[in-house]
């Protein structure tokens, strides 16, 4: 369990423009499994923070309830942070970000809460362009509730009671660019380099930045038994211990160059195919976009790197032309109309 | 009439040769809905106004936008009575669908003004009737084909403006204040408006005895409904951040709320906006962004009805669990369910004080005239930021889209409180901070907000359990220690919300206790009970929870009764739980049937169970 | 106010297949403004549903909230229905119909029901496709709530306090294409012609059947008075008359032929394009039915016709491999096990 | 341990020479959650389980997957009681995070079991220690690396078995029943079990007073877990329709739910299923699709807890008012909001029972042990189709997740009861249909069904205003006369739910109230109050509304206490509301700190308040 809020930052490490050393973006110890997908994409959103020199109290770490929405508490301790209800991180984060457009809102996601009770709101945000970064941490699964399939799951996977998983899963990053989302990416958790770069691009667009992370759940990923832990009665024909027995992983890590394609065995067996943009690829055309995911999806992989980008969307808070200054920094007397308006309406009234 | 049942119960018998009856009857206009007849009754209720005659009116309307019947009811009232009445003597039949239901729903010696081409399946003999030519007043009125329906309302202006001697350079001047002068506008209604009269000076010599004469009662007041009010409180409250859903009868509040903030909270030089509006797409969602904002610093506000309060029950539980201040209002209207969508209740007052699962106590404002919509609209801030948990305004659709006479309202008395809230340079000097630490032994802990630069000022903000340092946690003496101090800010919360507004009198046995929109039939009851003998006291509750000042009321009191607009007797049984020694004979008078309260109502309910002429119950 | 639940069939009128005539398809008298598009729609249902001899009682009406959501009661008096709660009506059809697989449910409901409040049910219900006929009819705007703007609201409408509407629309049918929805068809509530036909197909299509039909709210369209409906303390420097006035229309109403582009004038000025799908067309190729609607929302032409089809998808009952007999119709013995079940899991559990 | 400070509070000095201690202890079993011990816990259980012992196990588990630290206690009683108990005599020391508290938390005398190269802070003289050397227990073991962390818990079985005599036969057919039977398993964990026995027998002679012996005590009862059991109930119930969305503690109900279904729920001659159950995308959803399925006439049941009943609300409400039957199953855990989701508690009885805006009053089942889990689970259905309404039946965490002894469960004693639906036929013969006619006076009014044939049978669903014939109304008398109807639904409902169950004792003059898990915890300290000279009589509530046995129960007592797991002692307010004339003396005893109620809590807690020798209260 967690117990200091404010670890000391660690001696001896460099410093960066704001003065602050890596240790000083570090958060709890994880309580996530030992190889969690999550876990791997935390230390990343901790080293870019440090190497982009982000003023910690900038930050916001918005998330909702999922093992992937815990991790906010295991990075940037110096930032605020907010851990709101199941499916429902984008309306807040909607309303911190418009009453103080200085904040830099980090917000991470799972597939369950944002594809499955989120996806109105997920939808919704992106059609408003809230200026913000959107980090799903994708894993197919529920893993906090203990492994259902999620809505992003893969045709072809096994489900719970009707056999064969035969409903379409949804492509976050598809309902993203369809939604009008002018930043839309896909990593893998495992690829550190790409996951920075992704990060490092969407911390500096001004709208609403998608980055959809593959994060493998050690756990749960494995079908066989998470189709069954809890269940009753059921013949578990090769296991030979406890249900609830978590074995330990080392993280994945993968690198591998634009344009070409990997495939990534999970640690329960069953492999991904990873294909990377190559350098050519131009992200600006939506349409192009949406037929390379159309066809990636065809043939069962996934393409990373930067799907869309367009910068030409007005935010939130531009289409609401508010003032420069961030409305919770406005002087009573600015808040509060003078008397006299209230005499002149009551006269109207009269 | 729409309360057919109760009404026939009260027509008594005409006796002739009939006293004039002035500035003590109610009109009754029903029109089809759509058919535009909003300026012509609010032209009627200005003009009374301005000739300085105390008037109300209620707009009983279907959820429909247009072809189903509606009811506008205007009540003159010399006494300055403004609740519903169940009789009207002065009936406008423009809607054929109702018109016998209507002209049975008149009293003896009723009036009906009606359209000459209409038929009345069965002809009253004890009615007096007043028929208009409307097409040929229509056809002559020069108005252009496509508003010929709606310009047809303006003759039962200009007839009754005649029959009951309303003034009309009144009525002229009420419509050049909804016109905002145009002078077309005014000039086209006008014009229709003298028509009608002077056909009715012509042909149809006054038989009735009803009619007004100017008074000296209405100086200095305003006319106002209560959604406007609302929002102009928010609006001297300071509020920043709306987020809201569209349903009636909560609409309103924020149609208000924008045109307020688009005419005052605009920065002079670039004409940027300091305040933001977010048309959500849904409750959920509202509530969801008016926490966000509040916990980063703003004053942010939603406003619903029943099925969106529904909607909001788990956020409303982490805002009072996690601690994050926010106005929502509750324009209260019929439920369960989708119920009547454009009638009248009091049935979220339990719920909401309860709203959220697990063990959850809201605090609850319970506005009871359109001047507290003002007050509580900012003073709902103050509380939020104080007490750092979701305050709910608890209005309804009787005060909240109908017109109502008041006192000019007061500009705030005190400065905002924005509550405990530690700069970087406060928790420097404190060298230390800890979000959910009872340093002041209220319960209400001292918090900071995003954006604050001090390294320590930083916490973690969960539904989930935590202990003082806002740090996750599962121990039972974290959590327990957690909702007791929870428990210790709600006490904190009993002596900070406004307290109940009482009228004791001197040897009163018998105790009122209502809230909200029941207070008009409440007072003009008071009246009807005194003169028949019964003197009672009066306590207005204005706010949950329940504090010292309603235990002290009941134990002065032999009976009291809890009169409310619901079925179940909602506060009654709140009251019941607060002072458990008289829960056994604390009587509850409950009306739901989507109409505002009468106080014949209430005075009957009482009498029944009251012998005035002996001193104890029946 | 409705006053008879079943009004006796008109005399005279001649009969179809299963002995009924015209007016057993009737319903209560409507209860909406004159002229509004949604009355049109509701004429084609029951033109349909006579046409095609649906026994009424294997129809269930089902909708959520909404002016759109009343017209149910406007038709098929003699089918049962279901007026859910707002956005809710998804889920209501999924529960409804999987227990009786032998209904036909169609359902009704508004842009606002489904865009908005409804946004994540329909899109769920679409991934699980379940076996119904979904009408959307879609003008834009929240008519019961008199006049704000919906999610499908076209950018550069003005939005109430925002100025100018710069939120892109949400486009129904392409959403409902990338959720893997197999017929997705578009129409203009005053095609008659067209509305039936694509009903007549929905109601053939064994999965879920999207038909979004642009149906104009003749009150609240025009946006300078329903920007301003109710609003306080504004200049209405044209308005002569009450803004509660509801003036009486005509229903618009058009024939066009396939391949070719029509602009219709709505009655309070605006004007819009409707294209039809030419004969050619292959509705089979989803990927050319997503570059279609990308390019007519470039042009800002609304696209009629059946956009998308796709046989091959299974429904959620053929996906949980229900039994033939609709579950309700189960009896008591099918329905709760015998005692010697009970005791053997007993006995297991000694 | 979890609760530090009240066991420190209880732990007494060691008396030496110590006599035996036979069948009365506690073991807790202190282990990194996710390391997987869950076999060597149910594997110890059943063992002494099939030694005849009385035995019952919780687990306090974290809201986490893997690394957090779990506790799990196992209570042998040969009195049989299943309570939680504050004290833990036996320590299986397995987490080093932990490892020093959970020394401190043991009594005077108690044991601690420890992986030998644990360092503990502080070493206690008064505990008695038997360090296994678990590092080369695991290497000997021949477990496949991948498999050592789990293995090792086997350990503390074999040491366990060998310190306290348990039977290592029954040790080893438990493991085959855990296993069915597959032998790899059974051997694989069996041998570490034998020899950490040996290793204990060879090198650490008993020192401590704890063992068990064999009884007769269990002979003919099975084990089971709440959630499996109404899962059971409900499959026995009918049930072909189910929706739900995953969340602790109620998710092993649907899992229990589906495989059940998946065994005895498929057509023998085509393998198709004759149910269906969807995963929904939320609770919003999930509700919906079970009314969905309910109004078209199938018995549809979800799951959930707190967070999901919040977002049920809207949904809620409407089935209450347009009457839909459905069976909600609420598996209490710490509230409000997120709060403690691996923790119990009775938190949600106040708000389900008023679930909804305006006048809602819901139905609502409180089973008390897992037969009543399974009981309830079809009897929920009868009631929801009788009453056509929803009915919530609220367990919780402690009966749901954790394995009980119970009496093998009964087959249902009754048909199945479908309530008032008409066929085609019926609406012939009546030659009419009303869907909202109250023809029996009990409020309870007919219905058809979707597909009935009948022209006449046709009827709209709503949830707003309608009248008996389910056309849309917004008459105010046709509105209150259908909430008075249902109304006097709620008031049928009472006759119907199932009774209290009542031991009353002559003389009593104290009278204990409760329901839920509290009633382990409240027989045992009824015995604890006995000894102390207190004779009580016992209601248990099994269902809301309240009804007549209850009002008589507390006019029969003196003194009532209601004691509850939950903050606000929400049951206590209901009884105070339903029986006003006591309202201000019953007595409320609450305890909300996340842990199962134990039986000291009450009887200290009223001790405080009684004095047993005088006949009153102190
Ligand atoms: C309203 C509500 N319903 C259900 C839950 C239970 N719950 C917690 S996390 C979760 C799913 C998380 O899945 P995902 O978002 O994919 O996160 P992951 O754990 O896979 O990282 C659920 C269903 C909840 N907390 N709140
Ligand atoms: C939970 C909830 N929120 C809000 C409302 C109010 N409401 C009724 S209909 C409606 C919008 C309807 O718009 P749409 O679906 O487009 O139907 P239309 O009237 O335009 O045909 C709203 C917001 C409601 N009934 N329930
Ligand atoms: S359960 Fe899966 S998602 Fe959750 S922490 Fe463990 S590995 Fe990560
Ligand atoms: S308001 Fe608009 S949508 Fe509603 S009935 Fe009238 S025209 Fe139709
Ligand atoms: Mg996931
Ligand atoms: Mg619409």
């Amino acid at each position: 369990m967690v117990t200091t809020a404010n670890p000391a930052p660690a001696a001896g490490s460099k410093v960066n423009l704001v003065g602050l050393e890596r240790a000083d973006y570090k958060g709890n110890p994880s309580t996530l499994c030992q190889g969690c997908g999550h876990d791997s994409i935390s230390s990343q959103i901790m080293a870019v923070a440090f190497e982009l020199s982000l003023p910690p109290y900038r930050v916001i770490k918005m998330s909702g309830i999922g093992c992937s929405s815990k991790s906010p508490a295991y990075f940037l301790n110096r930032s605020h942070g907010f851990n709101a209800l199941h499916g429902r991180m984008p309306s807040v984060v909607t309303g911190a970000t418009t009453v103080n457009r200085d904040l830099l809102a980090l917000a991470v996601s799972g597939d369950g809460d944002t594809g499955s009770i989120g996806f109105g709101q997920y939808k919704h945000l992106l059609r408003r362009n809230v200026s913000m970064v959107y980090i799903i941490e994708n894993n197919g699964v529920y893993g906090l509730t203990k492994g259902q399939f999620s809505a992003t799951a893969d045709v072809g996977q096994k489900l719970k009671y009707a056999g064969t998983n035969e409903l379409p899963p949804i492509d976050l990053c598809m309902e993203a660019i369809i939604a009008g989302c002018g930043f839309v990416a896909r990593s893998f958790a495992g690829d550190a380099k790409q996951v920075r770069e992704l990060l490092k691009a969407a911390i500096n667009y001004k709208g609403t930045a998608v980055l959809d992370i593959i994060s493998p759940c050690v756990t749960f990923n494995n079908h066989e038994d998470s189709t069954k832990s809890y269940s009753y009665g059921k013949a578990h024909e090769e296991r030979l211990h406890d249900i609830t027995f978590v074995p330990k992983f080392e993280e994945i890590t993968v690198d591998y160059d634009p344009g070409t394609t990997i495939t990534v065995k999970l640690h329960d067996g069953p492999a991904i195919q990873l294909k990377k943009l190559d350098k050519e690829y131009n992200p600006t055309d939506r349409l192009a976009a949406i037929q390379m995911l159309e066809q990636a999806q065809a043939h069962q992989e996934f393409l990373t790197g930067l799907l869309y980008v367009n910068e030409s969307r007005p935010t939130l808070v531009e289409v609401q032309h508010l003032v420069e200054t961030p409305l919770v920094h406005l002087d009573a007397q600015r808040l509060r109309p003078p008397p006299e308006a209230l005499a002149q309406i009551m006269a109207g009234l009269a | 009439m729409v309360s057919t049942v109760d009404v026939q119960a009260q027509s008594q018998p005409a006796a002739a040769p009939r006293p004039e009856v002035v500035n003590d009857f109610v009109i009754v206009a029903a029109t089809v809905n759509g058919s535009g007849s909003q300026t012509a009754n609010a032209t009627l209720i200005r003009a009374l106004f301005t000739m300085g005659i105390p008037v109300n009116g209620k707009n009983l309307f279907p959820s429909n936008i247009s072809g189903l019947p509606t009811w506008y009811t205007i009540r003159v009232s010399k006494d300055g009575y403004t609740a519903r009445r169940d009789v009207s003597e002065v009936l406008v039949a423009f809607n054929p669908q109702t018109a016998d239901a209507d002209l049975a729903a008149l009293p003896a010696g009723g009036v009906c003004i009606y359209p000459d081409d209409m038929k009345f399946a069965a002809r009253r003999e004890d009615v007096v009737y007043y028929p208009l030519p409307l097409k040929e007043l229509v056809k002559n009125s020069g108005a252009d084909v496509k508003l010929r329906d709606y310009i047809a309302n303006m003759a039962y202006v200009g007839a009754l403006g005649e029959l009951l001697h309303i003034d009309f350079a009144e009525i002229k001047s009420a419509l050049a204040h909804h016109f905002k002068g145009k002078a077309k506008a005014v000039d086209l209604n006008f014009t229709m408006v003298t028509m009608a009269a002077e056909h009715v000076r012509a042909h149809l010599p006054k038989q009735d005895p009803y009619r007004v004469a100017r008074m000296n009662a209405t100086g200095g007041r305003v006319l106002i409904d209560g959604n406007s009010a609302g929002a102009l409180g928010a609006v001297f409250g300071g509020v920043s951040f709306g987020a809201w859903y569209p349903i009636t009868p909560s609409t309103s509040l924020f149609d208000a709320l924008g045109d307020y903030l688009a005419a005052m909270r605009h920065d002079p030089e670039t004409g940027a906006a300091t305040y933001a509006i977010v048309q959500a797409e849904d409750e959920l969602a509202a509530i969801g962004m008016v926490l966000g904002a509040g916990w980063a610093g703003a004053r942010a506000m939603t406003s619903t009805s029943g099925p969106g309060i529904s909607l909001m029950t788990e956020f409303a539980g982490m805002g009072f669990f996690a601690e994050i201040p926010g106005v929502i209002w509750d324009i209260m209207r019929m439920g369960p369910s989708t119920g009547l969508p454009t009638r009248v209740s009091q049935g979220d007052v339990l719920p909401v004080y309860y709203l959220g699962h697990g063990d959850t106590r809201q605090v609850v404002l319970l506005p009871g005239s359109v001047a507290e919509c003002f007050r509580f609209g900012w003073e709902a801030f103050d509380l939020a930021e104080r007490l750092q948990t979701p305050v709910f305004v608890l209005s309804d659709l009787d005060i909240g889209m109908n017109l109502w006479m008041t006192e000019p309202f007061e500009y705030p008395d005190k400065p905002m409180d924005r509550g405990k809230v530690l700069t970087a340079d406060d928790v420097k000097a404190a060298g230390e901070f800890a979000r959910y630490k009872d340093s002041d032994g209220d319960g209400i802990t001292y918090r900071t907000l995003p954006g604050n630069t001090h390294p320590l000022s930083a916490y973690f903000t969960r539904g989930t359990g935590h202990n003082e340092r806002a740090v996750y946690s599962e121990r039972p003496d974290d959590w327990s220690r957690n909702l007791t101090r929870l428990f210790k800010k709600h006490e904190t919360a009993r002596t900070l919300v406004p307290p109940p507004i009482v009228d004791r009198r001197a040897g009163a046995r018998v105790g009122l206790i209502a809230y909200g929109s029941a207070d008009s039939a409440i007072c003009e009851a008071r009246d009807q009970l005194r003169a028949a003998g019964l003197e009672t006291s009066y306590l207005r509750v204005r706010a949950l929870p329940l504090e010292a000042t309603l235990r002290e009321f009941v134990a002065q009191h032999e009976t009291i009764y809890v009169v409310e607009l619901n079925f179940d007797g909602q506060m009654h049984q709140l009251i019941q739980l607060y002072v458990p020694e008289r829960a056994a004979t604390i009587r509850s008078i409950a009306h739901c049937d989507g109409l505002p309260l009468t106080a014949r109502f209430v005075t009957d309910a009482i009498l029944g169970k009251e012998d005035p002429t002996h001193g104890h119950n029946r």
